[in-house]
């Protein structure tokens, strides 16, 4: 048992935190996707990390990545985060998909611009109709000759209005039972019959869009294993999406719970024993969700990293839930009148039950892959 | 013993509900926070709430009011926050009962009741309570209020509204004394300061409990048309068991505020008093988790700007934190009840 | 809106008050189920009640009560529970079933003896296989010339141990699908064929017990109601079991929570902040409680009784599951090592969620009566 | 960086698992409360521990003992909590460790791993930590111990078992002196007092988990075998729902104990007196509400004397008080944390 870095591991870490404080200035200021100033300094910080050898570390060399454990994600993200930095760009799991899955030809063509980040990328799964029930989505692609003729809406697809390639996730076989039909294409943002459109969430935030594809074709060479092959791509992808690897979220609870503490230590935030107490409480769970995660990274080649993903994501959610209600009980009026940041921080936190699958889906996973439970 | 609305008051009820449908009905959220319609209502709009008799619902007949009972009224604001009413109704309701209670003179009453003098109540900078004085103190639900008072008759004109959670009422500050308009008004009385603060923590729980209700009836509704996985997703026993409790929780709400509504009439205004703080304690938790429960009901498209949801979980919040949420409520009433007399 | 007692409640109030000032004394001492003179007293107890005029007031005058609306037994209820008095006998149900169903000579030969409490009942419901699902039953009685012959298992038997008679549902109807092949019959519990087991509880308690039938002869005359009624007269009692009136629980609550408050004031238990926060949360929740049981009472027949009686339950589950929880942490040490009562409150507390239909189910009465919520 | 047990660590909870099943399989909790056997072992039994080296198990060789690593103690502990022991060996493992901390000579701690002298760890009466002196004390974790030394060296015999949630654990009185017993003892370093703290709140931590995964693992064998309706309870979502939170919380709980076993040994003293308050505190509530949750997914059956899982709430429960519960830790974490320095 040893929760300390090898030396590798802490050379990584040290190299990092030596680079995060020479260019965390350059690049970190205004990175947001409210506005076209705010994605274009998205853009050049996602490049620089890219140019520094920060992103996608996990996949292998000779895709563009350096090989390294998935522990060297978590690593980037506790860092970025211990450096109030922005996010890296959350390319993970797609690039694992196009490594592991597409051929050699559209792995040349596109891993390139999306570990260099250089082109931007959106993932287009859920569907009005398809929301927890991924398998249920009904985007069409139908074969041609010479590739596909795409036909459908994606919802929920972050980035979208700013992505330059879409990995989509659609029906090519409708004669096949649900699971089976599906199929992954890489599909050019700029394919004629694209529309987007912006959705405006409760919180403000304009990260996603609705997509639209009307008769948009797309070559065959785009796409991504085999025909069919769509949901076995997708589960891989959603491992790494639900992992905690590449959540990053851990380390920015921290940053907020620091904050919190902070706030109560000066008297910023007056705070009651009650309070008080709430905060050490949060603190505690959010401890050993730290914790947990470590283990999970170590142990993720040991177990279903699918639904162990799942008991992650629901402590996350735990955690991160109760901290955004007692930050905002200390915060108090302040919350409803003023600086509506805590407000629409708590608002987001309540999404995240939601969010890659809701709490209920994660709960039945877990209790019929891990626990065993039959299926209803 | 006879608890539960009568026959008149059942009809106020939708005649009052018909009435803020039709108002919601002409507000504009827009397409996002920075697109959303002010919640001040148009000369026409008012003049419809002022003609409804809202206004004047509570004040005495004296002071040019209908002196409806405190049941009356909490029927009539269960109706604004079950259609998230933006007009300044309930600031209106508190701050004419503030007024009356610190006896101010019978002509300002009357033009308050006749919507001519529009007037919002000051609360401290952290909502707990009416505002001892002008500083620092913040107009609530004041859209389109000219004045607010101070406990010493002081008249203040309002500022521009500030950032805030609900979209439907606004906050301003008080932004210079208004001298010719200022009042001769009275300390009340502890019995009257107390009866005071009883109704304004009942109107409070009202509209939490019409904003839950109207969450949860939503959620139901998305929940039976809503299909996954080839059912409709009111079928899973996981959504089941959240709404159950959330119908429990509002059903206990509404209970919590029959007793509150009747107390502040019928029973002595400490036991009023405490009757309300224990309706406002356990609406304001129970409020803000059935609408939290809603955003999980309805899934991402609840969390859209587009969806009505997350009007109702500002709405909620609001109102819980406004005049003292549960926590605030709570240590009051444990100093009452473990404190060795 | 008004939470007074009418005049007519007032009078009834104040002459139970007085006859208990005068007689409780006399009576409640040493009532348990615990030993043959805990038993012993327990039944003198109900005859003075019942003698008194406090058992089943709402039961029609012409089989014993009188006539009083459900609000009546609650004012018992609440008055025994101001008293610290043992519970009345919890047979309402019982005799509404009887007095609603049961033909003219049945009612005349059992319920004298329900009513004046000179005999005693339990109820044979649940079995090893049928909880939560009743109409899963499979005790069988099974049709003669002159009667039945009955033969199965029933658990959870309330007083079994000491009851006279027992108001058995049983299947006589096996080729009817579930609920229709149920019926209800009054059976003696000195029936040649009846095995008692007593069951002990977690707590300690003694109250429940399986009842064993082995070909177990009961007359025809001893059906209640009709054959294949069973479910709807079981339907009609339950109504009665889960509702306010008949619980009782809540001015028992409000007992345990004045109990705490007291010994906090006076500093017989220590309490931070904290604690008295959680005991001041609690005694919101109780006293909300205590206003919905009584709007409950009055609503009573204009709504559905059998799912409201369901949120009723659900919310003094949530108000008793809280306070045991926070009165054993007020208690601290002295609940693991010491005294055992209040271990044993908590322990039954947590069983509230479970006896007369588990919380689970109860949640999906609602959900699917009162909400309209789909069945799955 | 290397979480989780090593081969030789998963041998060693297979082979204590088994002889803590065997113990287990042995003690009989007869029909009711007044008819439990005693925790106190066997002469066999006990010779059977011994034999295994549990009570030589953390003792340092020099000492008589086998100077295992903390992590290897909690793995043991773990097994002790999941086959809910009724013997001793958890308050052995602690009395060792504390008169170890406090300079026992060797001959005593040397009969101490032996198993020849059976002693028990003193509490103080709010069972809070260790007991300054006999005064009040309570003797943790003590069947069958003959003696319970105080800090001042001082040697007690112990009274009857006490009335106790936990039928699996005794704990007695002090019940006089034996004066020819005492010892010399030292007063710790802070640093020693820190570390004999951390590795007793882990070691509960360890017997919370063994308690609640033995829990959740005989309610998920009970929803797939005991059917309603016509299909096993655990397919029905609402039984899944509180499951799965239920296996988060064993993770979770898990995750706190590696840690803190790993930090007793290989980090500052105050930093693992800090894990392990950590870990007690989430322990402690992830504990008793897994538990509790296993009294629901059983249903009626599990509230009977004869199920095993009132027997799981008891001594989570009792887990849970000792040496603090979460509320405790949270406490002194809220003002390690949230008081200017």
């Amino acid at each position: 048992m040893d929760f300390s870095d090898s030396p590798e591991v802490a050379r990584f870490r040290a190299g990092l935190r030596a680079w995060l404080a020479e260019h965390l200035a350059e690049y970190a200021d205004g990175v947001s996707y409210d506005s076209a100033e705010g994605v274009e300094a998205t853009h050049r910080w996602h490049r620089a990390l890219a140019a520094a050898g920060y992103v996608a570390v996990s996949l292998d060399p000779e895709y563009g990545g350096r090989g390294l454990s998935d522990l060297y994600e978590a690593v980037i993200n506790e860092e970025l985060a211990a450096a109030a930095a922005p996010p890296p760009p959350p390319i993970g799991h797609i690039a694992h998909a196009v490594a592991d899955f597409a051929s050699a030809d559209l792995k040349g063509r596109v891993l390139p611009g999306l570990l260099g980040c250089t082109e931007s990328w959106c993932q287009g799964f859920s569907e009005p109709g398809a929301g927890s029930d991924l398998a249920g989505l009904s985007t069409s692609a139908t074969a041609t000759d010479d590739g596909f003729v795409v036909n459908g809406q994606k919802i929920w697809t972050s980035w979208a209005m700013w992505a330059d390639r879409c990995l989509l996730l659609c029906r090519t076989e409708p004669d096949q039972p649900r699971h089976r039909g599906l199929s992954m294409l890489v599909v050019d943002m700029d394919t004629p019959g694209i529309t987007r459109r912006e959705i405006t969430l409760a919180n403000g935030s304009r990260e996603f869009a609705e997509v639209f594809f009307d008769d948009v074709r797309v070559p065959a060479a785009n796409l991504v294993g085999e025909r069919g092959q769509g949901w076995k791509i997708a589960q891989h992808m959603l491992t790494y999406e639900r992992g905690p690897a590449d959540m990053g979220w851990t380390g920015r609870l921290g940053n907020v719970l620091a904050a919190a503490q902070e706030a109560v230590r000066s008297g910023h935030l007056p705070a009651d024993d009650v309070l008080r107490r709430r905060l050490a409480a949060v603190a505690v769970d959010a401890q050993v969700l730290s914790w947990h995660v470590a283990r999970s990274l170590v142990d993720r080649s040991s177990a279903d990293p699918g639904s162990s993903g799942s008991v992650d994501k629901l402590l996350t959610t735990r955690v991160e839930q109760e901290l955004y209600s007692v930050v905002d009980d200390l915060t108090g009026a302040a919350v409803v009148v003023g600086d509506q940041r805590p407000f629409n921080e708590y608002l987001w936190s309540r999404a995240q039950s939601i969010y890659g699958g809701t709490q209920q889906i994660q709960r039945q996973i877990v209790a019929q892959r891990l626990l065993g439970l039959p299926r209803g | 013993m006879q608890i539960g609305l009568d026959a008149e008051q059942r009809a106020f009820a939708q005649s009052s509900g018909a009435l803020a449908a039709d108002l919601a009905a002409g507000w504009d959220r827009g397409r996002g926070p920075h697109d959303v319609a002010s919640p001040e209502p148009s000369e026409k709009d008012w003049a419809r709430i002022v003609d409804a008799g809202w206004t004047a619902l509570r004040l005495r007949e004296e002071n040019g009011g209908l002196g409806a009972g405190t049941v009356d009224v909490a029927v009539l604001v269960e109706q604004l926050g079950r259609h998230s009413v933006a007009a300044p109704v309930l600031g209106t309701l508190v701050a004419a009962e503030q007024l009356q209670a610190l006896g101010a003179p019978v002509a300002t009453l009357e033009a308050v009741a006749a919507g001519e003098l529009r007037v919002a109540p000051l609360l401290d900078a952290r909502l707990l309570g009416f505002a001892p004085s002008a500083d620092d103190a913040l107009a609530w639900d004041s859209a389109g209020a000219t004045l607010a008072y101070a406990p010493d008759g002081s008249a203040h004109a309002l500022g521009e509204p500030l950032p805030a959670t609900d979209v439907t009422r606004s906050v301003r500050r008080p932004a210079g004394r208004v001298g010719d308009a200022s009042l001769e008004l009275r300390p009340p009385t502890d019995d009257d300061r107390d009866r005071l603060h009883a109704f304004t923590l009942t109107l409070l729980v009202a509209d939490l409990l019409g904003t839950m209700a109207a969450a949860l009836d939503a959620a139901v509704e998305h929940a039976r048309s809503r299909t996954q996985f080839g059912k409709p997703i009111g079928s899973f026993q996981a959504v089941q068991q959240i709404a159950a409790e959330d119908l429990v929780s509002v059903e206990a709400t509404r209970s919590a505020l029959y007793f509150s509504a009747w107390a502040v009439d019928a029973l002595p205004a400490t036991e009023a008093l405490r009757a309300a703080r224990t309706a406002k304690a356990f609406a304001s938790r129970a409020g803000v988790a059935v609408c939290q429960d809603v955003v999980q009901l309805f899934g991402g498209i609840g969390m859209t700007w587009e969806s009505p949801v997350h009007v109702w979980l500002r709405r909620a919040q609001t109102d819980r934190t406004s005049f003292g949420d549960e926590h605030a409520h709570q240590a009051v009433l444990a100093d009452l009840d473990l404190t060795e007399r």
